[in-house]
């Protein structure tokens, strides 16, 4: 789209009048604030974005946005952008989820929507708990929580969001975490520019309800020890002063390594593109504290987007057969005249 | 059946008009046969899953309405999964009603049976009604096809059981087989053409046309010119085997009804509903977005209109009902016409999101095909059963406009009206159809597009906040519409959502005085609806003793049977209801000018459930929930027991 | 409020009561101060979210119970996520009703208000009677606050304003710092016990025993000893607050009501609910199966029942409404007491299950304990609109049993009769309570097992089909219950399933006989439940002019207001239903004996609907939509105008 | 459980008495004959078993058992099923569903019930169609396919159910094929004896609407070319004469090889019981043409049991509080007497 008579947006112009109502120092505030410095950049016009979340406190994420915007019911949102979105191609649709709302009650929307690979970006705060609820377990609190709902702990084998999303087929799938401000901002704005559904999860902190769950992977003492950073084509090297690698042999499980054993060489070169998921899917299970947590770009292939294809059937439909004429269609088949 | 109402003579049952040539008026002579004229016939194919019963009946169908006849039918499938060949259960039947008179129902009784085995024959006899035609192919009953259907030696042998019907027995597969020799079929695809001989001998019995049906052969079967010519051989077998053999000494003659002028079409009610939906996008000059999940007996508005995408039909098969649903909601915010569709266990599914539609006032068609409840129930089965549903159906207080389609052709008319009444409200609305109208079909006048009543779709191009700099999704128009602003327009970016709106702004509202003014905001917008609706009209004396009040599939029923009393010139009157919310604005004064309201049902009594709290008029019921249509008879009689009473 | 219902004096106002010592009743001088006896108070503790005024809320309702005092609480918390500190939609708020009679509503006007920061006098004061006392957190009303509140200047300022009130600035913040001092705290954690410091001084006015909280405060923080010692300065330092500065110069004792004589315990309509729930298990022998997905205001039954693992209670968080819903039919299949419960959203996504539920003729109990809607509304208002939902929220003919709790308290009778009569029926059954009832506290008489009402579980031991082999899974007893035979049991294995059932066999049958006479029969079952429910009571004349008529939670509301006119022989009386399906056998025969019927409901009117369709009695109503239940004014103010007009 | 004194059951002992109402030459007629083999050899009573199923052509299965049955409501199945096991551990529960029962509507149950490892024997048939409602599109009909429901093709890229479950963490997954009568029964045998969620693949030939969909598994003449047997601890090597193998090197694609090139021991050997799922996941990749497609167990390993925790939480609760007192319930907390 030609972008030159557009006026530059800014962070503000995505500023709703709304008071912002989340808790002091929940971790949704820096999500919301990193998503108005990506837009402006991508040089839409501000009414060509659409916001749909479900029910949760990200939910609430589109009343803070100045763009169309569809706080819907729990779980559903997916199901509502890809409405939005097969209608209307011409615009950019974020969905906005919380793990319940997009993992629990929404699993088979998000499944279905992500094999489709309706032209979406999904953000998943992961804060693992029921936020707007209270604190009861979610699908991603680990097995042993005690919440409101687990008071003995919980006994649910947790789901995996990118092994979810791998499993259902996905094409773009990255990882980043609330505070990681400059990180997030990258990995939103891949995922803006991704063509087909785009998969992210944050990892978010409820300071409420499940203060400091990511902390590993948050607090800047510790973090670089928990997590890895992806990069394309480079090698999974992590800790502080970036001594450690990830090295894969065969299908075995990957394992960390001391680069002062180890060289460079040999440690997993990460490949977004790789055509086969495997690799990704194996990242994906990569867990603290067994392992630092790869977060970044895990997967980003093309493969033929659902929305367009659905539009490419009509206008070949009407290249084919010419404009649909009803009066055609009602005199199809036997007729008869009567008088 | 129909035929007692002629003008002539209203109590001279039709069937007297089948007894032997002695008794019937004159006749031509055709190869020493009899011709007889009727006024109507009800004719009966049924045979097993596998033998295109659905198929023939639809061909003289075809056939009778290109003849000039009125029609209505009744397929009746069997439950949707195939059952074992010769099985009871795996019976299928197609029922037509044709006639030189406009007729509404597919009739009571059977006045010719085809049944190609005996399971068929088994459960449909009961149909045919006394001194009727029974043709039968005997080389199917054998004896593991007679155990199948529960029947210890042949019926065909045991003389009283069949005795007061003109038995028929023809060696249709013997016969068929000796037809197609030669084409070099194989035995099992020979006997496929069975069906076809059956046809050809009631074309002859009712002196149908054989070609269109022969021309509808060449084509399906033209990657395949043996079959082709097979089919036409078989056809042309039956025809001749009536001509030439003794078994048949008469044949008939229904001559065309007087129609109202204008080209005509056969339509079953799912196709109206595809056509009138691809319509009403036209009339409003937007897209057409359908989302459904499969389900008997919605299915085929999602088959047909898949067919349709040059008219820039988007359809979507979602994973679920609640997708599809929620999809529609999506689409109906970025300015399509959304439509979903289901039966009632996905309608059941749908309710939270359509309690969305209703707060965030998006207009949105859901229509629910009703078949046989509760829970998966009787799926190839007719009910009326989810009207309280479509009422109550949701959390809150969550009104809805409920429309209701009468006849298979009305689904065209009805659903437009219910998209304009969509459109114009900004609301949902929800369009009842039922088993027996969505398969059932009728003859179609073919409307002009110039015709039709165009819809008008505003959408907000510019800020309405005069003043303030926020764009107001909430603020009403006269009939309390809120404007539809599609994203993508610059400035009128806003936010809605499930949660309570102010009005007027659409900010989240939890303040008591603005919740119960938005529910007393939605209420009255739906109740406005009553504004823009035809006043009841009534077929009958506008006031009297009975009034007989019927919504949706039964109105073919009803009114056919109202009518044989106001022939009579008694005091009976028909209401038939298209909105079931709001109700018409004079429907209270309708019902208090007579002295009795009867209000047949397919289900245990729910529009009579709404008439009596809403106008504490002491509505009797007649309910029947038996997966079947009501026979024109019993109507009658139930009306007949009030007059008596 | 309720005081004015006293037997002495009805027509006095409590408030006069509350007047200068002068005009009041002779007192003991305590510190100078007056005491004065009051028959009934009402209290409101309202401040930030984060002010913990819900907690406080608790100590003085558990202070006031075990002091004696009958008790009525009413918690009104903002939607469920946080707001910023000191905005308008952050306020919490919780009311108590404390008396010497019995009550039995949190009460309409407030006699003392506590108010921690300008936004909670802002949308609290309206509720604060004329001449009531107000005590508010000076230090809280700093410029910013104010602003955040909307108040343009400080309203302690403003004369007018508060005018008319009797107003206390208490400089909270300070004084509890003070209190504190020397305990290392932090100024955060300090400011944390002001809501104590609150508490304290009105722990004075009321001449509240300290002990059970102080007790209480010990055990909560027995791991952080130092912030125990200051809660508990806090909140005597309020007290001392209180009884040594000249602010106050009154205080009040409010005596023991004269409950029946028992052991007593606050409870909540949740606990109750739980409480019940267990217990009919135990009473039934039965192991409880939960199974419930997170959602306002139902979630605490789910927190509750996971708690009590050592009863032998399973409680399963599933992944939605559906899954809940459908893993407690398993449950019911597998032989255990199988209940979930939502509220009006996820009640509706229930729906196809539940239907499941009928046609299986399943025992489980779905609990709805209703908010405001449409969709997802107001989740933390109460309100009563899904009770038409609860009558027809499924496709098809699908009759269940409908049960509404009156009071918290009633919760735990209420579930008891639902499961009875699921057991004994074989079916689910629908129970209702709604936000105002699940959050609300009321004294509870604590029962003692051997009291209750036993329920008794029959399961198929033996093969019933005499003679044939195959188990009769539809084979029915005198109640048409169907035999529930436990998987595991030899010999009695069968299936179900959602497809119509032959009746007796149970195999699946889509005959047109079968289906009429299994639809005749599920509804002829619910119906029969009337024969086993009590038939309507009333209170106050037994035939008049007035009959109020009142389900669910607004039962102590409208008792109130109708007792009022009861005392001055007015010809009002009052049935409060329990069962709303069936009705009680008697009820027809009732609302006939009164001139007009009026029924208050909070949503538009949906049992006024259903007593209309099913007795045709032109019920009259008064119906609120504002997520706040009725004042006994409201009430009495339209028995009024029904009595004037 | 004590078997001893149980009569022996046979095939015949399983069969109910109804009439069985699939199409001819229907796939589930094998699929239904090969269940009656294997459950007598369990040495579990008849009563025991509880078949639990959707709707669909496939869910009439348990109509044909002579057991306990459940015909209950689309795509629910899963989570009726939860509800029976966790209340009565001592049934053995089988989940009959079909590919849109399972994958379409009923996708978020299965998800979660396969996550939490709920101990049920999942089979799901695959005939990549909507049989009972007469052909339309299902989750997993190939791209392209020109159904009822999709005349001018599929554009709904197909989930694969074995990647659904892996990535749903899963801890039994199997494929077999209606027609591959031995091998359909040891699989069947696996499931059976395996504690925890079993999900088993069959694919289904649905001879009236989709059929022929699997014949380049199922026929004799080609199919050793087209699958692979997977064996725990074997190479994969197949072809009519067992010529050809798969190798893998690092996290690259799976390639096919020829054993005349390639020595045995260059082949990738099963590991059905690696801790790491990826190798599963890239197996369950692996597709005709491209591949043959690998059938047999691709991943059996043990995780504790949810409805084993579920139980234990409550006898633990019992054992360390005591069996609940209800009087003592209703009295803890405040409570004060009047009179
Ligand atoms: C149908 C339905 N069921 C349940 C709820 C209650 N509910 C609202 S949000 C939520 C889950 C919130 O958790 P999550 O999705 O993780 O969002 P978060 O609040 O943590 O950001 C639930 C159960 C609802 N609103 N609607
Ligand atoms: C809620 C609901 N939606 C839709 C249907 C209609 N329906 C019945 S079975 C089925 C899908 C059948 O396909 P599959 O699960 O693959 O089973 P198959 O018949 O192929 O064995 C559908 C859509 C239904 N019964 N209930
Ligand atoms: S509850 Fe948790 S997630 Fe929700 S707003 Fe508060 S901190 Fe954020
Ligand atoms: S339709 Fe297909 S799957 Fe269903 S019974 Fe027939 S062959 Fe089998
Ligand atoms: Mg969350
Ligand atoms: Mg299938």
């Amino acid at each position: 789209m030609d972008t030159i008579e557009l006026p530059v947006l800014t962070q503000k112009d995505f500023a709703s009048d709304q008071e912002i109502r989340w808790c002091p120092r929940c971790g949704d505030y820096s999500i919301l604030a990193q998503m108005k410095k990506v837009l402006p950049t991508l040089g839409i016009p501000r009414e060509k974005f659409v916001f749909v979340s479900g029910i949760g406190c990200s939910s609430r994420f589109p009343y803070y946005m100045n763009t169309y915007g569809f706080h819907s019911i729990h779980g559903r949102a997916p199901a509502i952008a890809t409405g939005v979105k097969l209608s209307r191609p011409d615009l950019n649709v974020w969905v906005i989820t919380g793990d319940g709302d997009a993992l629990s009650i929404g699993g088979n929307h998000l499944m279905h929507c992500i094999r489709r690979n309706v032209d979406l970006k999904i953000i998943l705060f992961n804060n693992q708990i029921y936020g707007l609820t209270k604190g009861q377990n979610s699908p991603t609190s680990p097995l042993g929580s005690r919440t409101k709902s687990t008071p003995s702990g919980s006994v649910d084998n947790p789901l995996s969001p990118l092994c979810v999303a791998i499993g259902s087929e996905a094409t773009f799938v990255a990882r980043s975490i609330d505070v990681d401000i400059r990180h997030l901002t990258m990995v939103l704005e891949r995922a803006a520019h991704h063509k087909g559904s785009a998969f992210v999860e944050v990892y978010q902190d409820c300071n409420v309800f499940n203060s400091g769950a990511f902390a590993y992977a948050s607090k800047k003492e510790i973090k670089d020890d928990n997590i890895v950073y992806l990069e394309h084509g480079k090698p999974l090297v992590f800790g502080m002063n970036r001594d450690k690698g990830i090295r894969v042999d065969g299908m075995s499980r990957p394992e960390v390594v001391s680069l002062a054993s180890t060289g460079e060489d040999d440690l997993l070169f990460h490949d977004e593109q790789a055509t086969e998921p495997s690799l990704a899917f194996m990242l994906a299970r990569m867990r603290y504290p067994e392992f630092p947590e790869p977060v970044g770009v895990f997967r980003a292939v093309q493969r033929p987007v659902y929305d367009e294809a659905v539009n490419r059937q009509i206008t070949e439909s009407i290249a084919s057969k010419g404009e649909g004429d009803l009066e055609e269609l009602f005199n199809s088949g036997d007729t008869w005249t009567v008088g | 059946m129909a035929s007692i109402e002629t003008e002539v003579a209203p109590e001279t049952p039709a069937r007297a008009k089948a007894e032997p040539p002695v008794e019937s008026e004159a006749a031509p002579r055709s190869n020493g046969k009899l011709l007889e004229r009727l006024d109507d016939v009800v004719i009966r194919f049924c045979g097993d899953s596998g033998d295109g019963m659905q198929l023939v009946g639809t061909q003289f169908t075809n056939a009778s309405a290109i003849f000039g006849n009125d029609i209505s039918t009744l397929p009746d499938f069997p439950a949707e999964i195939r059952a074992p060949a010769g099985s009871l259960s795996g019976v299928s039947g197609y029922q037509l009603h044709f006639s030189s008179r406009e007729i509404f129902t597919p009739g009571d009784e059977v006045d010719t049976l085809v049944a190609m085995n005996p399971a068929a024959l088994r459960t449909n006899l009961a149909d045919l009604k006394r001194g009727g035609t029974l043709i039968v192919n005997e080389d199917a009953f054998d004896k593991s096809n007679n155990a199948k259907a529960g029947y210890k030696k042949n019926p065909l042998d045991d003389g009283e059981g069949l005795a007061g019907y003109r038995l028929h027995r023809v060696p249709m597969t013997r016969l068929t087989r000796d037809a197609v020799e030669g084409l070099g079929l194989s035995q099992r695809e020979a006997d496929r053409c069975r069906n076809f001989f059956a046809l050809g001998l009631v074309y002859w019995l009712y002196e149908r046309d054989p070609k269109p049906t022969e021309e509808w052969i060449t084509a399906k079967f033209s990657r395949n010119p043996s079959i082709a010519e097979a089919n036409r051989r078989a056809l042309r077998g039956g025809m001749n085997y009536g001509f030439s053999t003794e078994s048949f000494t008469v044949h008939y003659q229904v001559a065309p009804a007087e129609l109202a002028p204008g080209k005509y079409r056969k339509i079953t009610g799912n196709e109206a509903l595809a056509f009138g939906l691809v319509t009403a996008a036209k009339l409003a000059g937007k897209n057409l977005y359908y989302a459904g999940y499969p389900i008997t007996p919605a299915s085929d508005i999602l088959h047909e209109l898949s067919r349709l995408k040059n008219f820039g039909v988007r359809t979507f098969q979602a994973e679920d009902e609640i997708a599809a649903m929620s999809s529609a909601v999506g689409a109906a915010f970025a300015g399509e016409l959304a439509v979903t569709a289901s039966s009632g266990p996905g309608i059941c599914l749908k309710g939270e999101a359509m309690g969305l539609a209703v707060i965030t006032e998006l207009p949105v068609i859901i229509i629910d095909v009703q078949r046989g409840g509760p829970s998966t129930g009787l799926p190839t089965k007719t009910e009326q059963s989810d009207l309280l549903l479509a009422m109550f159906g949701r959390n809150g207080e969550s009104p809805m406009p409920i429309v209701a389609a009468s006849t298979p052709a009305d689904c065209f008319d009805a659903v437009q009206e219910a998209m304009r009444i969509a459109v114009e409200f900004m609301t949902p609305v929800l369009f009842l159809s039922d088993g027996y109208i969505a398969n059932g079909a009728e003859p179609w006048r073919i409307p002009k597009l110039s015709e039709l009543k165009p819809i008008t779709v505003r959408h907000a191009t510019q800020n309405n906040a005069n003043g303030q700099d926020d764009f107001l999704p909430y603020k009403r128009n006269e009939r309390l519409a809120r404007p539809w602003a599609l994203p993508g327009t610059p400035g009128l970016q806003h936010r809605i959502g499930g949660l309570e709106k102010a009005d007027v702004t659409g900010h989240v509202d939890y303040s008591p005085s603005n919740h119960q003014h938005m529910t007393d905001t939605r209420a009255a917008k739906i109740a406005g609806v009553a504004n823009v609706i035809p006043e009841q009209a009534v077929e009958g004396p506008d006031e009297g003793d009975v009034l007989v009040v019927s919504w949706g599939g039964t109105y073919g029923t009803v009114r056919t049977a109202v009518q044989r009393f106001i022939r009579r010139g008694e005091s009976v009157a028909h209401a038939h209801l298209r909105w079931l919310n709001p109700f018409p604005k004079n429907l209270g004064d309708v019902l208090r000018r007579y002295e009795r309201v009867l209000v047949p049902e397919l289900n245990t009594g729910q529009l009579r459930f709404l008439l009596r709290a809403t106008y504490l008029v002491d509505a009797a019921g007649f309910n029947k929930v038996k997966g079947k249509p009501f026979l024109v008879g019993e109507v009658a009689g139930r009306i007949q027991e009030l007059l008596d009473a």
